[in-house]
């Protein structure tokens, strides 16, 4: 077993031991897994030290690397968390990229410590049909922010929100404490009832700048790369759960005096699957390698035809397989208390998240064409958004 | 009664009939925006205001009735109007150009029960039952599927004994859509010996207040309760309620299954509403229509709508076998595709409900597209009975042998 | 059984006795399909009436109308006739609409016997990226033409090309010889080897003018609306036909001790076939339909959705099932010898000239925009292709 | 022979040979109209030109081999160089940059049947055969198939009989790719009783010259003649050729059909040439680039191609079970995605040869994808050893009891 097959098995026991709201047994309450459960998620920080899988360890973290990172995430897709992992690793991953400073490393200690839940608040696509929060100089150094977002993960459980903001016609990372009074969330009813999500009204939010422009560009990139990888991952491990409980239904389940899994049509299906399984697998390791290959050359991750093929296929992929699963079940598929569709809510969640828009596979195929040295109106017109 | 009926002269005494009754629809178009969002009809009804929506349904059917608009395809003697079906498709057509209640509640007792005892019931039931269940006095619910017995229907344990004029009915069934508001239950059971598998089964048209009958609603996926599981314990069952011979229930019963499917495939059925011309609104409001990839998506949307429709009557009017496992798995394929396109069209719109019209309620399409797989017999059951009853394959090597089918 | 399935076995039976090349036994010599047997051609006139089914009984046709053509296209199909069927009724239903005088009369007559093979010379679709031919006035009120049309149906086979050509910037019909001189045809290696097809060179080819404007375009319409069902028609034939071949073959063909139809993979298979063989049909019939509804108010064929459901579904589904019938015979599937490859190649051409440019589906949403009032900007850009 | 190799070595020796010998490849970008525009490799050959291919595969096999550049992760005693596998595809790579001779013509010698021999030969078999196979000498065909046993291997009828040091073979094979030009045959007959099924099978290397062996082409629907018919009748075969036990034929056969899946996975088989960079090509040069719907399609080709490979290479390393399976589904489903690509990009210019490049040549890919769907087991075998061995899922109930596995 190599180094990350091991760490997935020491999380997977972890959150075995000790699961979150989907996988305690029994019907899930939504409202219970809207709340975060605080104690549950210090034990994980101290027990396992999930917050601080990529913090640096002279920040207090654990200070592996992206393949670390990424079977965490598909280790908590696979259990269903409803912990602040994903937001809470994006913003450590952006604190790091954007000020090397005592305040920052602070709240990366508190972050591992699991004693700040800090949420990022930018969309997840550049090119996205909603306007960014305002931030103008308020009193004392510090700025005030107007906007509102009108879907924030995890905005419900943050202590504190990491807010890309304009700024004098610039985009700039501020710092907001969740409870200032200029914040107002209001929770929302989610598809994934595993994740929860707000919208955040910011009325003259108090808010500390930190970073701007390239700095700022730097911690955009880092959150969105993360986040992809994470959606994509929870995908992968979601789905590879699914399965595996599909398979196992199908091998006790009777009908016509044998076990459903034997009819070729129930094996075929199953196997149809797992190749599609293992072409989420591929589609994540492709965007892992192309990621790191990209940290080397310093390449802008928009322009990454590897995240893209993750950014589809994931998504797809891993709804796919939960849905079948659902059906795989049979009857009892469809109740509310069997889980399977907690792993198709998830899994369609963040399908709909990592291509927001529908844009992903023509900015795939513009960035093929950019890197072939096209110059077609296609890739210059995606120029800008694609880079190389 | 007797009057010679004519296209022109139903549609007219319809017309005349919703419009003294109901508002005139405002012809939707592509408006997206306007009215109830729901996407999903049948089913999707939570508790607090089924009572009063069952209430509304029961006074329209009604009213329906009485003005002979109700079974325009039934037997003159029964209520109904002893016209052809392309009477009914008529009314229902009307019917939808106004604002009238939901008959939603009524899908299983007229798309189901009632065609099955037409068919296979004495006089004295039909005389019985139908017009009861037409006028909307008798909401019926179907008590076929259990836990061990969902596929594989002729495995079902439920037994009924007999007990001088009556039987004595106990077990446990499921997937009883409507059982919770019925008054008459459609039940499949077991009076032959425990392995007598198909050749021992009987059915019985129960009355769901019979003592000893518990109903307990199943929360879907969807979080609605339109599902429930009921168990019948020493359930004392007249013999006169008995729908066909002792122990020949199974060909009632695939009559039973065989108009489950087709309803799938009728338009105005209920389960999807207008979802092909709401995904063009929907297109239309985001902008989403220029761009030529979802052109082409909306096109597939619109084809597989006239061609459902246009299959499902030919299928019928054909006479073939088994239509309706040809209707069911285009439908099922169908909800899946239009699922899929709205998630397309919405984005991240789809993942919490921010209080934006006709975007979060696509996901009850998407969560409920799965059950319509399962009940009514799976995607899996159907291609089977294509397979053998169509194209005449051989059947599944069963390791319990039958010694006929 | 009605008298559309009645003439269907008439037809059936006819094409049994006397098949093409297709279905004569033995591997099929593409050389020997490419020529056009003329005797078996008078054979269908005088036997069947098969030229003239729609042509009206006073020009020496059977008078037929247009779901017994499409019947006899289906049935056709479904024979992979290489008779000229497809193209000569064309002619004749262009005809037919175009001129009401004598010289025409002679020609539908001539058809009718079998002894004129007359072909249409115009793209399936009123948007096309090549030029059309030219016509001048040439000496004694004839004319002469001008052009390239790389690939005509039927063109190595015919006595008379119909020419569809600019004329004052207008378009008109005209009427040449193919003996003419000023014609030279090649005949073109196929991907459907029971369909001749060759590229045709008109250099000052003597024409006679049949019809412009209004009339030229009654014939346009007429060729097109024809063209679409007949070659529909002949895809859901030709499927109609490979899925029936399959199911007799895995209902004898043993593996592991029984026969392969009854191994749940391939019952599910020839069941999902099925069910795309009934949207094929339902898709024909549509298109049936609006033509029929068209017809009585007067609409241009190019604005019904009808027929552009039958163009995506019916060529889609034919190669989809004459595909999977292949791959059900297994490894005699992929001989020359064996005729799957041959309905595969019919229905693949077909579904390649049905929707030749890919456009149909966005012209099919058009037209539903349209149709719904919708002046969106998408309506309007396609309001002059589609009309209502 | 014993100095510690590197990547940058390899790499740069490679260079210099395949520079010295064959001009570099323009580097092929997205250029329509240039070069040879088939897109199908193997086995699209003609006849007419088979021989002068032949002659320069093996002269160009030779070199490589002399150069130890043919067999990077071959034992050094036979002609290997003893590298890891990740050389193989290093110097691949670096093949495909000059225009250097095919050689497809030994894909199933090298990617199958050395393999095999290697596996399970003896020390002296494959001392007398794989320099010869990997040197060029010996080109191979693999003798499985029969026309009453193609999905179902185990019920093959061709035997071998005994006959003092030899064994005599009868029967018939078929489905054999390069039958027609290879020196060498890998032949599985039954040595055991009729019934015996997998447990009475043997492996022989048989000499494609011994007298009795008749080799008859068989047309594809492509119209090459890529595949032949097989009859052997009455063939001496010495026992020194037996690979493997007397009725031990079985795990070897799986060895080499395991082999003939994994080939198909690889980058650089020769199967298709470059498909997605072709289609992009295509793309532009139709104008078609600029259709959001046809970029969509593209993103999903270039995607399929970079998981391909990707899960090739994963799953190898992996050393899990059945991989060929996995790589050999993905495969089929891509070669049929892309054909259905290059169809809806050229729309009418697919059906006939006008001449123009790269139009009608996809029809190639189009015609010839529904065979790898069957040839090295169907897509339904696969899908059973995917079920049955990585799932666990239970075995297909067979009418022919069977002892053992």
């Amino acid at each position: 077993m190599d180094d990350i097959e091991q760490l997935r098995q020491v999380v997977r026991a972890h959150l075995e031991r000790d699961p979150g709201a989907a996988l305690r047994g029994g019907a899930l309450d939504p409202a219970e897994a809207r709340r975060l459960d605080r104690d549950r998620w210090r034990r994980q920080a101290s027990e396992l030290g999930l917050p601080g899988v990529r913090i640096p360890e002279e920040h207090g973290g654990a200070g592996m690397g992206l393949a670390e990172e990424v079977a965490v995430h598909t280790e908590l897709g696979r259990a269903l968390d409803d912990g602040p992992f994903l937001t809470t690793s994006l913003v450590a991953a952006a604190l790091v990229a954007l000020a090397d400073d005592e305040e920052n490393h602070g709240r990366l200690r508190r972050i591992a410590a699991g004693e700040l839940v800090a949420v990022p608040v930018l969309p997840i696509e550049e090119k996205f049909p909603l306007e960014y929060p305002h931030a103008k100089a308020g009193t004392g150094g510090d700025f005030e922010i107007q906007g509102e977002l009108p879907c924030v993960v995890d905005a419900t459980a943050a202590d504190a929100l990491l807010v890309l903001a304009e700024h004098h016609g610039h985009h700039a990372f501020f710092w907001v404490d969740a409870s200032d009074p200029g914040v107002e969330v209001v929770p929302l009813a989610t598809l994934d009832l595993t994740r929860r999500m707000g919208a955040v009204r910011l009325t003259g939010a108090r808010a500390e700048l930190l970073a701007e422009d390239d700095r700022a560009r730097a911690g955009v990139a880092a959150i969105r790369q993360g986040a992809i990888l994470g959606m994509s991952a929870e995908c992968v491990g979601a789905a590879e759960r699914a399965l595996e409980m599909a398979v196992d239904y199908v091998k006790v389940r009777t009908q016509f005096g044998r076990p459903i899994g034997s009819f070729q049509a129930v094996k075929h299906k199953c196997a149809d699957l797992l190749v599609s399984l293992e072409r989420a697998r591929s589609a994540l390791s492709v965007a892992v390698r192309s990621v790191r290959h990209n940290d080397a050359i310093g390449r802008r991750p928009e322009s990454l035809a590897g995240l893209a093929v993750a950014r589809m296929y994931c998504g797809r992929i891993g709804a796919e397989i939960t849905r079948e699963a659902i059906h795989l079940h049979g009857g009892i598929g469809f109740t509310w208390e069997h889980p399977a569709h907690l792993y198709y809510r998830r899994a369609v969640s963040n399908r709909q998240l990592l291509d927001s828009t529908g844009q992903q596979p023509r900015l795939l195929t513009a960035s093929v064409l950019a890197a072939h040295g096209e110059d077609t109106q296609l890739a210059s017109f995606y120029a800008g958004k694609v880079g190389r | 009664m007797t009057t010679p009926a004519t296209h022109e002269a139903v549609a007219s005494e319809a017309h005349a009939f919703f419009a003294a009754r109901a508002p005139r629809r405002e012809r939707r178009g592509m408006l997206h925006g306007v009215g109830d969002d729901d996407v999903v009809g049948v089913g999707l009804t939570q508790p607090d205001d089924e009572a009063a929506e069952v209430a509304r349904a029961q006074q329209w059917q009604r009213e329906l009735f009485d003005a002979k608009l109700a079974w325009l395809d039934g037997p003159v003697r029964f209520g109904g109007r002893g016209l052809s079906h392309d009477y009914v498709e008529l009314v229902a057509g009307i019917a939808a150009e106004y604002q009238v209640p939901s008959t939603s509640t009524y899908m299983v007792s007229h798309g189901i029960v009632a065609p099955t005892i037409l068919a296979h019931g004495t006089e004295e039931q039909q005389r019985a039952f139908l017009p009861g269940i037409w006028r909307g006095d008798l909401i019926c619910c179907q008590l076929f599927s259990e836990p061990e017995a969902g596929s594989d229907l002729a495995s079902l344990r439920t037994t009924a004994v007999r007990d001088g004029d009556d039987w004595i009915v106990t077990g446990q069934k499921v997937w009883s859509s409507f059982a919770h508001v019925a008054q008459l239950g459609e039940l499949l059971v077991r009076t032959g010996p425990p392995e007598s598998r198909h050749r021992g089964l009987s059915v019985f048209l129960i009355d769901m207040n019979s003592p000893g009958i518990d109903v307990r609603p199943l929360r879907q996926v969807t979080g609605s309760e339109h599902f429930n599981e009921v168990f019948l314990d020493g359930v004392r069952v007249p013999d006169s309620r008995r729908l066909g011979p002792v122990n020949g229930g199974w060909n009632i019963a695939m009559t039973t299954v065989g108009s489950e499917r087709s309803v799938l495939g009728r338009a105005h059925n209920g389960i999807m509403i207008e979802p092909v011309i709401r995904l063009f609104a929907l297109a239309r409001s985001t902008g989403a229509i220029d761009d030529p990839a979802i052109q082409d998506l909306l096109a597939e949307c619109w084809a597989r709508e006239q061609v459902l429709h246009e299959t499902a009557t030919r299928l019928r009017d054909a006479g073939g076998p088994a239509p309706g496992s040809v209707v069911k798995l285009m439908t099922t394929s169908d909800m899946e595709y239009y699922s899929d396109v709205a998630a397309r069209l919405l984005g991240y719109r789809m993942v919490a409900d921010t209080g934006a019209w006709g975007t979060y309620s696509w996901s009850q399409l998407l969560l409920s597209a799965p059950s319509h797989r399962i009940a009514g017999g799976s995607d899996e059951i159907q291609r089977n009975i294509l397979a053998e009853r169509v194209l005449g394959l051989p059947r599944e090597e069963r390791p319990v042998p039958e010694k006929s089918a």
